[in-house]
């Protein structure tokens, strides 16, 4: 089994990203949407937390990046999906847990 | 038609928003589904389970008191991280005592809540087919 | 494959119900089947027919009547939800002996068992909200 | 001491609503006046005369339209946020062609000027939200 | 001048409480309601950022408090307020700043 | 009638919510009111300032021009906190460039935005009269 869990909360204003990453497993991903998109970008803690995350796939809502103007500032190793992209990420994992 | 895994993830606080409440509104009604169900509370949601609930002066409904029929309804499982509790300076004292009676050990009386560590139940939540989140 | 939505946010506040339409039209372009749509908490104000948004700004609620309408989506109201928050159909709005209902076309109100069905019946379900 | 409050989350998915209506009360028991009670954002959803809430639990709405009626307070709705929302008036309703409109008693839509107005005019502005 | 602060969102979850606590000045009030109330609880970190801020009054709403099942936990030094109450700080403060 | 002092905080972020947006609405409503005006960006509110916003793929309005317009409407006391810029990894290159033409000194251009730290900030809005919270 592996789950896609999205992430759609600020990781500087909220716990949940943290919480997010304290209970995903090895082998599941981790979608960024909405206001989570900000965990994707470079030069804050919340970017070590990703790199030091290994066993975790991660990836990005690109329509919600450019939205905000940080397109630019994208980290290394997290993979930029579309609205189709995040559609094949829900059917290629057995189960999706949102965390809101 | 084959029984599937449905977890009930409650991570709010009860009052400040209306998810608690309404949370227990589905599980009540997905209750006569027959499905294999299980609860989850984390972070803030380990608020939801106190004892001593009393919302006279604030208006609201009480809910709190459903938690302790989730039993009568075979809902059982009941996952409580141990984290969540030790961060906000919680025990599972503070929290209401949830029994079930078991049918296939002579109607015994066991406890609903199950007390994991977070790696415990991320392999809970990794076996589940159906994750509704509030 | 055969995917369920649920709606937990209304529309404007939180990007939710934004992100879900989005989700749900591509899926829809993927081929596959959306079983159902299910709107609960805030999220049944995404079925009112009265909002009338700026005109350089998109119709959220329209655009689901319209989505709606193109697949034959099946877009389901949580009735305890819906009455909390104002949200009537015009048999409700009788039954309740309110003088007007709201309901816009495409958007069915219905029990929490539709949601728990959603769950049994499809392959995959995707909670949008805050 | 004039007091003016900012209400900007619907009724019962926040608890916003509550704490603005309890403190107003307790505001208007306490001798202070009330120069007005502005509903912002979401807030405009606390307007609905459309709200059937479960017996045990407190219409929200209709808590609001009682202690305006009973202390002549000046509620007001945002129109851009109410237009977004579907937070009709029967003017609004008929200007913008819509069959039904849906605000409860006591309220009444009008611009943002008159929270800068009630910002201006009172001696404190309290703010309830998400 | 002297501002009252109100925080409403769990210290748990959200940045609130700790935004608020770095711009409020000595002097200033804090009043924990709705989900806020948790901060004013014993046990755990949040608790011992309140015992510092030693120039800072804080306070709490008795009615969600209650709602919470919290009253018993109640941290030393820390006022519990009726909506009455709440009113009073509300007149005998300069102006009102709500941290949402 | 004596002038007040307003001050409109913005601590969230644009899109995922609608508070940035519907702020801005209000800040250029009053704008007609002639009182004294400014707006602190604190926490995730910085993100409403940031350059190259491109809301298309979303289906929403890409309101982030309009913060240039605020100048014009005498709207030119804007505060970021230094500390909330720092804490993303953001700089004020980051930002939108906003000005505003000074009357008093020949119509020179002169930045809006004023960079402050934390204890700057918390005495500037020590000093406000009435504080519009989104």
């Amino acid at each position: 089994m592996a789950l896609l869990h999205t992430v759609n909360k600020s990781p500087f204003e909220s716990n949940t990203f943290d919480t997010c990453l304290g209970l995903a497993k090895d082998g599941s991903t981790i979608l960024l949407i909405e206001d989570g998109v900000y965990a994707a970008t470079t030069g804050h803690s919340v970017a070590e937390k990703i790199k030091n995350a290994s066993g975790i796939s991660f990836a990005v809502l690109g329509p919600d990046l450019q939205a905000r103007g940080l397109e630019g500032k994208l980290a290394d190793g997290i993979k930029v999906v579309d609205y189709e992209g995040f559609v094949t990420l829900v059917t290629e994992h057995d189960a999706v847990q949102s965390w809101l | 038609m084959s029984v599937k895994k449905f977890m009930y993830v409650n991570r709010k606080a009860p009052y400040g928003t209306i998810y608690a409440l309404e949370s227990l509104e589905v599980v009540l009604i997905g209750a006569a589904f027959d499905q294999d169900v299980s609860l989850a509370f984390i972070g803030d949601g380990v608020y939801q389970l106190t004892k001593g609930q009393n919302t006279e002066a604030i208006g609201q409904k009480n809910f709190s008191p459903t938690y302790s029929a989730l039993g009568d309804y075979d809902v059982n499982k009941i996952y409580v991280e141990k984290e969540s509790l030790e961060e906000r300076g919680l025990t599972l004292d503070d929290l209401q005592h949830l029994v079930w009676e078991d049918e296939d050990d002579d109607w015994a009386e066991k406890d609903s809540i199950r007390l994991v560590s977070r790696a415990e139940l991320a392999d809970v939540l990794d076996e589940q087919d159906i994750i509704l989140s509030f | 494959m055969k995917i369920s939505i649920q709606v937990n946010e209304g529309p404007y506040q939180h990007e939710a119900s934004d992100t879900a339409y989005q989700f749900t039209k591509a899926a829809l372009a993927a081929g596959h089947e959306i079983f159902r749509v299910f709107f609960y908490h805030d999220g049944v104000n995404n079925a009112t027919r009265l909002a009338v948004p700026p005109q350089d700004d998109r119709n959220i609620s329209a655009q689901w009547s319209e989505l709606a309408k193109e697949n034959n989506l099946d877009m389901v109201v949580c009735i305890a939800a819906a009455q909390r928050r104002g949200i009537m159909d015009p048999d409700e709005a009788k039954r309740q002996g309110l003088d007007a209902d709201n309901i816009a076309e495409g958007f069915r109100i219905s029990g929490l068992g539709q949601l728990i069905e959603a769950g049994i019946e499809s392959d995959r379900l995707v909670v949008f909200g805050d």
